[in-house]
C-alpha cells in the first residue's frame, strides 16, 4: 500500500490490477505510469497487484473489492473475472480498461477503451509518408480484438496519407513480451519490402528495433513516447493508459463515475491518444496533422 | 612377501538387517604374490567385504591399508588409484557399447598392446569389436576381468567369477588367478567352491555371520577344515548334493535319481523323498505334460538363438539341460516363461498351445517358472518377502489374501511366516524386504512361491542353485526332487553338470541352439557323454 | 542430531522456513519491514474464508494433478504432461459444456462435462503411453512435449471460430470460448462465504482413494512391483504393457478432470493462459510429497496457500510479485534438496556413534 | 535483402543461441542429467550478460557475465540434483521460475529507464560474405556469434561419442553403476557436464541478449531453453541431429513469420506445434530408431 494518506482517513480507496507486468514498456507500464503520477499527487489510498496466473484473477478482484471504494482492471483478458466479481460487490465501483469496447456496462462496471486504433491510423499515416518505397507493415502481440483493429487502422492510416501505398499482411507474434520472435517478425516484414513498421508489442519492441538497425529500416515506438534521438524511431505513438485510471479516480471523486463505456482518443475528447513525431519534415508533420483532425472530426474511420 | 592388504577391525553395519552388522571386526591380511579366497555362505558378508575394499561401500568401523600405508577409498576410482580393481558378478560393463569402448573407459593409450599382452601373459583374448550385450555370459566375464586386468592392479578382487563359467572356462579363470599372483601380485577370490579352493589358493579366509571363523595358509588349514570352519560343524556329515556344490566331488557320486532314491531318508535334506520309486515314475513317466515343437528364437541382431527344438516333458520326471552358457538354453527358458516371444514353435501344456499366453495364464494353467535373472526376473527387491511370495496370487479373484478388495496383511503375513519357516529361510520377518535376504534365500523364496502354485504340473527352474552356498543347493535341490516326486514335471537348465548328473533322470545338452541327447543319468558314462556333447559333437 | 529431527515434515517445514527468511528479506530489500511481511502473509493466506475457500479450489487442481501423477509414478513412470493434459481435459469440458442445450440440468451437464475431460486427459496421455507401453519410448520425453502442444491447442480452438471461440458479434469479441452453460458449473461446497467448488470434495476423495488403491489393495501392489522391477512384474502376473498404459492413462484422467473442473469453475470459460501452470506444480507436488499422500495434500495445501498469501504480500506489503514467486521457487528446491538430504542423515543417525571421523554415509540405492 | 534470405538470416539468427544451449544440454543428458532448467540458465545469462555490459561497458565483459550467470544456476542444478540427489525435473522447473523471478526483480532494480547497452556488432567475412542469399545469412556473424559456433564445433568434436571423454559421458548416462564400477567419476562428470551446460547455456543467453536483441528484457529466453531441450530429443542425443534440428527450428520459426508476407494464413498456434510434434515423431521410433541414454533423470548414489 502507499499513497500518502494514512489508512483509516476517507481518502477515496483505489485497487488497480495489472495482470502482466508494470514493466513490459506497454500496455501495462503505461497504465502504472498513471498509477504513479496518481500516487505522488496524493489524496488517494491506491494498491496494485502485478503479475498473476490466470486462475487468481479472481482472487486478486475480489480482495481489491473488499478494501476499496474503486476497482480498475487493466486488459481484456481479465473481463470474464470481472464480469463476475463486480455483481458481488454492487457497492464497489470497477472499470475495466482494455475490454471489449462493445460490452454492456453493468451497474457498477464502467469500459474504458482507449482508442489505441486511431493511434495506430496516425502511425499508419506518418509511416507511409515517411517511407521511401510507400511500403508498411505492422507488427503485433496477439491477434486480439483490439490488436487486430488497430492493424486494419494502421492500414487504414498509410492508404490515408498514400493511396496507393502498399501495406503488408500484418503479422502477430503470439506473444507481446518475446523480443527474439518479434525481431523475426519484424525482419521478414522488412525482409517483405516494408520499410516502416507500425507495432503493438510489449517487451518485444526491443528485437524490433534491432531488426530495424539491421536492415537499415524504421519503425513507429509506443506506447509509451521514447527519444527522438534514436534514428530507428520515425516518432512514437502515445496511447495512455495511467490517464484512463487517472480519469476513473476523478471521475469518482468529483461524482461524475458512470457504469458506461467510455472512449479515450481523439474522437472523445477525453484525450488519451497521441503521436510524438520525431521526423522533422514539414510535410509528414501536415501529414500528421491532418490525420488528426480528420479523425477528430470524425471524417474518417479509423477501422 | 609383505602385506599387500591389510584390514583391521573392519566393520559394515546396514540399519535395517537384523543385528545390522553385515562384517564386523574383520582382520585380514593378503600377500602379495599369493591367491586369496573368500569363503563362506550367502550372507556372510563376502560381497560386502570386496565392495569395503574396493569403495562402493565406506566402512562403519576399522581401517585399512595397502602396501603398508593407510587406505580409505571413497569410490571405486580411489580404488584404483591405488591399483585394486575388482570383478563385480553384475553390472559393470556398458551393455549398448562395444568391448573396445568398455575397455577404453578405463584406459585408451596403446589399449592394443596391453590387450596383447594380457592375452599373452594370463591366457585372455576378447574380440573388440562385439556388443558386449550381444555376448554370451561367460565371455563378458572375460571382459570382466580383462577390464580389472587393464590398469595393471596390484591387488584383483573377483565377487564369484565362477558361477557364469563352464568347466574349460573355469581352468582358464584359475591359470589366470595364478599368472597373476605370480607376476607378484595379489588374487582375492570369492567362491563357494572348494574345488577350486583346493586347486588355486595360497590362502583362505573363511566368514560366517559376518565374522571371520577361521583361515590361513593353505598348507596350514587344509580344505575339510574350512569346510567345517563354513558349515560350523564336521565335514563329515556333508551330503553328496552338497559336496557336488562345492566343488569337492565332481560329478557327484551317485548318479541319477534312481541311485538318489535308494538313499531317500539317509540324510535330512533329502528326507521329504518320500513315495519315490522306479515303478511310480515310470507309470507317471507315460505322460507328456509339456511338449515343445519347432521352436525358434532369434536374438534382437537377427541371429538365430535357438533352432528348432523340440522338447517333452513328462509328469514325474526331471529333464535336464547342460551347455555351455549362451547356446540357447536361457531363451528357451524365457519362452517357456512367456518372457519371450519365438519366431516360430509352438508350446503345448497339457491340451492347450500356450505359444503366446501371458505369463498369468501359464501360471494359471500350472506352469512355474524359476527365472535365470533373479533380481531382474524373478523377484521385486524393494518389496516384502510375503508379497514377493503372494502377489500372483492376488491376481487371481477371490484370493484368500483379499477382502472386499483389500489386502489382508495379516493373513499374508502368516503364510509367509510358515514358508519362511518351512524352508528354513534367514530373513528378518515376513516384512523384511527382499532385497536384504542373501542370494540363497532370496532363491528359497523364489522357488517356493513357484511351487505353491495352485495345480503345477510343470517346472522349470533355471540355474536355480548359481551363487548359493551349499546347505542352500542342497535344499533347492531337494525341493524340485520332491516336486517331481508329487508328478510335476521338471526341468532343470544349469551349468553345472555334476548337479545334473545327481538331480536329474535325463540330460539334454544345449549347444548353438539345438538340443542334443538325451543321455540316461542311470547310464555309467554320462558324465562323458554330456561332456563330448558339449563340445558339440554331434548325438 | 536426533533421528527426530530429521522426520521428513520437520525438514520440510525448516525448508520452508528457510524460504521465507529468504524472502523477509527480499521484501525487506523492497522496503517492507518484516512484521508486515509476515503478518501481510499470512492474513493472505488464512485470513479470510474467501481467500481460504479460492485456495482450496488450486489446492484442489493441485491434489488431483499430483494424485494422478503418483499413480503413474508407482508404475514406474513420470508423467510430465499435467499441463498439456490439463489443455486436453478443459478443451473437452469446454467442447461438451458449450455444447449442451442451455437447460440442461446440472445431474446431466456437470457429469458429463467431467467425464468428457476425463477421457480427453486420458486420450492425451494414451500417445504417450501407448509409446511408452509398446515401443519403449521414454514417457518423460513424450509427455514433456505434448504440453507444449496442448498449450498451443488451447491458443488454436479459442482463437479459431470454426472451433470454440465464442461466436464473434463484433471485431470487438475476445478469443475465448463461450461461457459453460449453467449446469455443468461446478456446485459450491455450500461453506459460508467460500467460494470452494465441490472440486475440494472430489479432490479429497480422489486422494482418499487413490491412496487405499495404493497401499492396500492388489493393484497398488501390482503397480508398485511393475515400479520397480518391470520383468519380474510380468512374471508375478501383472500385464506389463497393458499396466503401464492405463497407469499413465490414469495420470492423464485425473489432471483431465483438473483442466475440466478449472473450466467448470466461474467463470466458466476457456481462454489461454487457463492451466495457469498447474499441471507443473502438480508435478512438482507429486514428487515432493514421495509417495505419501499425506505428504502430498501437505505440499498441495502449502503451494495453493501460498498464491493467495503472495497477492497479499504485494497489495498491502508491497513486496514485488517477483518477490514471491522467488520464495516459492526457492520453498521448491529447499524441500527437494533437503528431504534426499535427510533421508541420508537419517540412515546415519541409525549408526552406532564410532563411526571413523570423515567417514561419509551411504544411501540405498536411489532410482526413479 | 530477399525475402529468402531475409528468412535465412533471420532464422540463423534465432538458431544460433538456440544451437549452442542444445549442443551444451546434450552433453549434460548423455550423462544422465535433464537439465529443464536450461531456460532459466539461458535467461540468467542474458541478464548477466547485459548486467555486465552495461556495468563494465564492455560486451566482452558482459558475455564472460552471462556464462557466470549460466553457471550460477548450474551449479545450483548440480548441487541439488547430482550432490542432494534431488529430482532433476523439480528442480528443473524450480529453477526456471527462480531465474524468471530474480531476473525479473533485478532488471527492475538495475535497468531503469533506457540504458545503452554496449553490444556486439556484426563482422562479415570478406568474400564469403558475398555469396549470393547464404553469404549474409551464415558469414556475418558478431564477435560472440563466431565465439558461439567455435563452442558448439568443439564441444561436439571433443566431446563426440568416438572421444575418451566422449566414451565416459555416454557410459555415465547409459549405465551409472556400472560407469561408478569401472572407476569413473559418475558424480563429477556429471556435475561437470551440468556445468559445461550451463555455461553454454549462459553463453547462449549472451548471445541473444548481446547480439541479437542488445538489450535485456523480462523472460527473453521466452522458450527457448525448453526449445533446446527439444532440439536434443529431435536430434537424437547426437550432435549434428541437435544442430539439424535446431537450424531447422530457427528456419521454421523465421519461415512461420514470412508465410503472411507471402500471403498464406495459417493460424501461428498451428506452426507453434511443429517442433515438439517433429520431436515426438523423432522419438518415438515412427521413424527410425531412437533412445534415450537409459540413466536420463536417474539420479546415482552408490549403494
Ligand atoms: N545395502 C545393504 N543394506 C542392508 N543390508 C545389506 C546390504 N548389503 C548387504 N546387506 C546384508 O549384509 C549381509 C552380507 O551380505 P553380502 O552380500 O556381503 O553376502 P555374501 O557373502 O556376498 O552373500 P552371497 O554369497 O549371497 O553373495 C547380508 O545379510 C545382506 O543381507
Ligand atoms: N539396497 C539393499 N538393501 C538390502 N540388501 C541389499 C541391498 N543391496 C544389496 N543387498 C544385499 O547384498 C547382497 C549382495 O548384493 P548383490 O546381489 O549385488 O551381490 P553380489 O552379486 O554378490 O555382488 P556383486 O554384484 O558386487 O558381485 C545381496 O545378498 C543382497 O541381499
Ligand atoms: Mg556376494
Ligand atoms: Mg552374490
Amino acid at each position: 500500500g502507499s499513497g500518502d494518506v494514512g489508512p483509516g482517513s476517507d481518502a477515496l480507496k483505489v485497487g488497480v490490477f495489472f495482470p502482466g507486468s508494470v514493466s513490459d514498456t506497454g500496455f501495462m507500464q503505461s497504465g502504472y505510469l498513471g498509477y504513479q503520477r496518481l500516487e505522488q499527487a496524493g489524496g488517494v489510498e491506491l494498491s496494485y497487484v502485478e503479475q498473476l496466473e490466470a486462475s487468481d484473477y479472481e482472487q486478486a478482484l475480489v480482495r481489491f473489492a473488499s478494501q476499496n471504494d474503486l476497482v480498475v482492471s487493466l486488459g481484456g483478458q481479465t473481463d470474464a473475472d470481472v464480469r463476475k466479481v463486480a455483481p458481488q460487490f454492487p457497492e464497489v465501483k470497477f472499470v475495466e480498461i482494455g475490454g471489449p469496447a462493445d460490452a454492456p456496462p453493468l451497474p457498477n462496471l464502467a469500459y474504458y477503451d482507449p482508442q489505441q486504433a486511431e493511434a495506430e491510423f496516425l502511425s499508419g499515416a506518418v509511416s507511409a509518408t515517411v517511407s521511401s518505397n510507400g511500403t508498411v507493415g505492422f507488427v503485433g502481440g496477439v491477434e486480439l480484438p483490439a490488436i487486430v483493429n488497430a492493424a486494419h487502422a494502421f492500414g487504414n492510416g498509410a492508404r490515408f496519407a498514400k493511396h496507393d501505398a502498399t501495406v503488408l499482411p500484418p503479422q502477430y507474434v503470439g506473444d507481446f513480451n518475446d523480443p527474439a520472435k518479434a525481431k523475426q517478425a519484424a525482419s521478414a516484414t522488412y525482409g517483405a519490402g516494408a520499410d516502416v513498421l507500425g507495432q503493438i508489442v510489449n517487451l518485444g519492441k526491443q528485437g524490433m528495433a534491432q531488426a530495424a538497425q539491421e536492415g537499415g529500416k524504421s519503425m513507429v515506438g509506443g506506447p509509451i513516447p521514447g527519444d527522438c534521438g534514436d534514428p530507428r524511431f520515425v516518432g512514437y505513438v502515445h496511447t495512455d493508459i495511467g490517464k484512463e485510471i487517472e480519469y476513473a479516480v476523478n471521475a469518482v471523486q468529483s461524482g461524475t463515475w458512470a457504469a458506461q463505456q467510455v472512449r479515450f482518443g481523439l474522437t472523445s475528447g477525453n484525450g488519451g491518444t497521441d503521436f510524438v513525431l520525431c521526423s522533422t519534415d514539414p510535410t509528414v508533420a501536415a501529414t500528421l496533422q491532418r490525420a488528426e483532425d480528420q479523425l477528430a472530426a470524425g471524417a474518417v474511420q479509423p477501422y | 612377501m609383505g602385506a599387500l592388504l591389510e584390514l583391521q577391525g573392519l566393520g559394515k553395519r546396514y540399519g535395517a538387517v537384523g543385528n545390522g552388522w553385515a562384517l564386523h571386526d574383520v582382520t585380514l591380511s593378503v600377500a602379495a604374490g599369493t591367491v586369496h579366497c573368500v569363503l563362506g555362505e550367502n550372507g556372510a558378508g563376502k560381497s560386502t567385504l570386496c565392495n569395503l575394499v574396493n569403495g562402493g561401500v565406506r566402512p562403519t568401523t576399522g581401517d585399512m591399508s595397502v602396501q603398508g600405508t593407510a587406505y580409505r577409498p571413497g569410490s571405486p576410482a580411489d580404488a584404483l588409484r591405488r591399483g585394486i580393481a575388482m570383478v563385480h558378478q553384475h553390472f559393470s560393463l556398458i551393455p549398448t557399447m562395444t568391448v573396445r569402448e568398455n575397455l577404453q573407459l578405463v584406459r585408451r593409450r596403446a589399449l592394443g598392446d596391453r590387450l596383447d599382452r594380457i592375452a599373452d601373459e594370463f591366457g585372455l583374448a576378447v574380440d573388440p569389436g562385439r556388443r558386449v550385450g550381444d555376448l554370451p555370459v561367460g565371455a563378458r566375464q572375460k571382459v570382466e576381468i580383462v577390464k580389472a586386468l587393464l590398469p595393471d592392479p596390484d591387488l584383483v578382487l573377483l565377487d564369484e567369477p565362477t558361477g557364469v563359467l563352464d568347466v574349460a572356462e573355469i581352468d582358464a579363470l584359475i591359470g589366470t588367478c595364478q599368472a597373476i599372483a605370480g607376476s607378484g601380485r595379489a588374487v582375492v577370490l570369492v567362491t563357494h567352491k572348494l574345488g577350486e579352493v583346493s586347486r588355486v589358493a595360497d590362502a583362505a579366509t573363511v566368514l560366517r555371520h559376518g565374522t571371520v571363523v577361521g583361515g590361513g595358509l593353505l598348507s596350514e588349514v587344509p580344505v575339510p577344515r574350512l569346510l567345517s570352519l563354513m558349515l560350523g560343524r564336521d565335514a563329515g556329515e556333508l551330503d553328496a548334493d552338497a559336496a557336488s556344490a562345492v566343488g569337492l566331488l565332481p560329478g557327484g557320486s551317485t548318479r541319477g535319481r534312481a541311485g538318489r532314491a535308494g538313499r531317500a531318508g539317509a540324510t535330512a535334506l533329502s528326507a521329504r523323498n518320500v513315495h519315490s520309486g522306479s515303478g511310480a515314475e515310470t507309470a507317471l513317466g507315460a505322460r507328456n505334460v509339456l511338449s515343445v515343437r519347432g521352436l525358434t528364437v532369434h536374438h534382437p541382431d537377427g541371429s538365430p538363438a535357438v533352432v528348432g527344438v523340440d522338447l517333452d516333458l513328462r509328469a514325474g520326471e526331471i529333464t535336464g539341460i547342460a551347455g555351455v552358457e549362451g547356446n540357447g538354453q536361457s531363451e528357451l527358458v524365457r519362452v517357456l516363461s512367456g518372457a519371450l516371444r519365438p519366431t516360430a514353435g509352438t508350446v503345448r501344456l497339457g491340451d492347450d498351445d500356450i505359444t503366446s499366453a501371458t505369463p498369468a495364464a501359464r501360471t494359471r494353467a500350472g506352469l512355474g517358472v524359476v527365472p535365470e535373472d533373479r533380481h531382474r526376473e524373478a523377484m521385486v527387491g524393494e518389496l516384502s518377502v510375503a508379497e514377493n511370495l503372494l502377489l500372483a496370487e492376488l491376481g487371481r479373484s477371490g484370493g484368500r489374501f483379499r477382502r472386499r478388495g483389500m489386502l489382508q496383511r495379516a493373513a499374508m503375513d502368516a503364510a509367509a511366516a510358515s514358508v519362511i519357516e518351512d524352508y528354513a529361510v534367514r530373513a528378518d520377518g515376513p516384512r523384511a524386504e527382499m532385497r536384504s535376504l542373501s542370494g540363497g534365500n532370496q532363491q528359497k523364496i523364489v522357488l517356493a512361491r513357484e511351487l505353491a502354485i495352485d495345480g503345477l504340473t510343470v517346472l522349470v527352474a533355471a540355474q536355480p542353485t548359481r551363487g548359493l552356498d551349499f546347505g542352500a543347493v542342497a535344499s533347492v535341490l531337494a525341493r524340485l526332487r520332491g516336486a517331481a516326486d508329487r508328478g510335476v514335471a521338471v526341468l532343470v537348465v544349469s551349468s553345472e553338470v555334476g548337479e545334473l548328473l545327481t538331480l536329474c533322470d535325463r540330460i539334454l545338452v544345449g549347444y548353438r541352439g539345438r538340443l542334443l541327447g538325451p543321455v540316461e543319468t542311470t547310464d555309467p558314462t554320462a558324465a562323458d557323454r554330456v561332456g563330448t556333447l558339449m563340445t558339440g559333437t554331434a548325438a | 542430531m536426533t533421528t527426530r529431527l530429521l522426520h521428513p515434515a520437520t525438514v520440510a517445514a525448516g525448508a520452508v522456513v528457510a524460504a521465507l527468511l529468504v524472502g523477509v528479506l527480499l521484501a525487506g530489500l523492497a522496503g517492507a519491514d518484516p512484521l508486515t511481511t509476515v503478518s501481510a502473509l499470512v492474513e493472505g493466506m488464512v485470513g479470510t474464508p474467501y481467500a481460504i475457500g479460492e485456495s482450496l479450489n488450486g489446492v484442489a487442481v493441485l491434489m488431483l494433478v499430483a494424485a494422478g501423477f503418483v499413480i503413474a509414478y508407482r508404475a514406474g513412470l513420470v508423467n510430465v504432461g499435467g499441463e498439456g493434459q490439463l489443455c486436453a481435459g478443459g478443451i473437452a469440458a469446454t467442447a461438451v459444456g458449450t455444447g449442451l442445450p442451455a437447460g440442461t440440468p446440472a445431474v446431466v451437464a456437470l457429469p458429463s462435462v467431467l467425464i468428457a475431460a476425463a477421457a480427453a486427459g486420458f486420450a492425451w496421455a494414451a500417445v504417450p503411453a501407448a509409446l511408452r507401453a509398446w515401443r519403449g519410448t521414454s514417457e518423460i520425453i513424450t509427455t514433456l512435449l505434448l504440453n507444449f502442444v496442448g498449450l498451443a491447442l488451447v491458443t488454436l480452438v479459442v482463437h479459431e471460430e470454426g472451433l470454440l471461440r465464442q461466436p464473434v458479434t463484433s471485431s470487438e469479441t475476445l478469443p475465448q470460448s463461450a461461457p459453460l452453460v449453467d449446469g455443468a458449473h461446478l456446485p459450491s461446497l455450500g461453506l459460508p462465504r467460500s467460494p470452494a467448488t465441490i472440486a475440494v470434495a472430489v479432490a479429497v476423495v480422489a486422494l482418499v482413494a487413490v491412496g487405499i488403491v495404493l497401499r492396500r489393495t492388489g493393484t497398488g501392489l501390482r503397480l508398485t512391483a511393475l515400479g520397480h522391477a518391470p520383468a519380474a512384474a510380468a512374471r508375478l502376473g501383472v500385464p506389463v504393457a497393458r499396466t503401464r498404459f492405463l497407469a499413465l492413462g490414469g495420470a492423464g484422467a485425473f489432471a483431465g478432470v483438473a483442466g475440466g473442473m478449472v473450466v467448470a469453475t466461474a467463470p466458466a470459460v476457456l481462454a489461454e493462459g487457463f492451466t495457469s501452470g498447474y499441471g507443473f506444480s502438480g508435478l512438482v507436488v507429486g514428487l515432493l510429497a514421495r509417495g505419501s499422500m499425506t505428504a502430498l495434500a501437505a505440499v498441495a495445501v502449502l503451494l495453493g496457500f501460498l498464491v493467495s498469501g503472495g497477492i497479499n504480500l504485494q497489495l498491502v506489503a508491497g513486496v514485488p510479485a517477483t518477490t514471491v514467486s522467488i520464495v516459492e521457487s526457492l520453498i521448491i528446491l529447499f524441500i527437494a534438496g533437503s528431504a534426499a538430504w535427510a533421508a541420508r542423515r537419517r540412515a546415519a543417525a541409525r549408526r552406532p556413534a564410532h563411526r571413523p571421523a570423515g567417514a561419509p554415509v551411504e544411501t540405498v540405492g536411489a532410482t526413479r | 535483402m530477399t525475402l529468402l534470405t531475409q528468412i535465412l538470416v533471420s532464422g540463423i539468427g534465432f538458431a544460433l543461441p538456440l544451437l549452442v544451449a542444445a549442443v551444451g544440454e546434450l552433453v549434460s543428458e548423455r550423462a544422465g542429467a535433464l537439465n529443464l532448467s536450461l531456460e532459466g540458465m539461458m535467461l540468467s545469462g542474458a541478464f548477466c550478460a547485459v548486467l555486465g555490459s552495461v556495468t563494465t561497458g564492455s560486451p566482452w565483459l558482459g558475455a564472460v557475465a552471462g556464462v557466470l550467470g549460466g553457471l550460477l544456476l548450474g551449479a545450483a542444478q548440480a548441487l541439488l540434483s547430482v550432490r542432494a540427489l534431488a529430482d532433476q525435473i523439480v528442480v528443473g522447473i524450480a529453477a526456471n521460475a527462480l531465474a524468471l523471478a530474480a531476473s525479473t526483480f533485478g532488471a527492475r532494480l538495475v535497468f531503469t529507464g533506457g540504458t545503452e547497452v554496449p553490444a556486439f556488432d556484426r563482422l562479415p567475412i570478406p568474400v564469403l560474405h558475398d555469396i549470393p542469399v547464404l553469404g549474409p545469412a551464415v558469414f556475418s556473424q558478431t564477435a560472440l556469434g563466431w565465439i558461439c559456433v567455435l563452442v558448439v564445433v568443439v564441444t561436439a568434436v571433443l566431446l563426440g561419442p568416438r572421444t575418451g571423454r566422449g566414451l565416459r559421458i555416454d557410459a555415465t548416462g547409459e549405465d551409472a553403476v556400472a560407469a561408478d564400477r569401472t572407476g569413473l567419476p559418475v558424480r563429477r562428470l556429471r556435475a561437470l557436464c551440468i556445468l559445461l551446460t550451463s555455461a553454454m547455456a549462459g553463453l547462449a543467453g549472451a548471445q541473444l541478449a548481446l547480439s541479437e536483441v542488445r538489450a535485456f528484457s523480462d523472460n527473453m529466453t521466452a522458450g527457448i531453453g525448453y526449445l533446446a531441450v527439444v532440439a536434443v530429443i529431435a536430434g537424437r542425443w547426437r550432435a549434428p541431429g541437435t544442430a539439424l534440428a535446431a537450424v531447422l527450428f530457427g528456419l521454421a520459426q523465421a519461415l512461420q513469420y514470412a508465410l503472411p508476407a507471402l500471403g498464406v494464413a495459417v493460424p501461428p498456434a498451428l506452426l507453434t506445434m511443429i517442433p515438439y510434434a517433429i520431436a515426438v515423431v523423432a522419438v518415438s521410433g515412427l521413424a527410425g530408431s531412437s533412445r534415450a541414454p537409459s540413466c536420463l533423470t536417474v539420479p546415482f548414489a552408490r549403494a
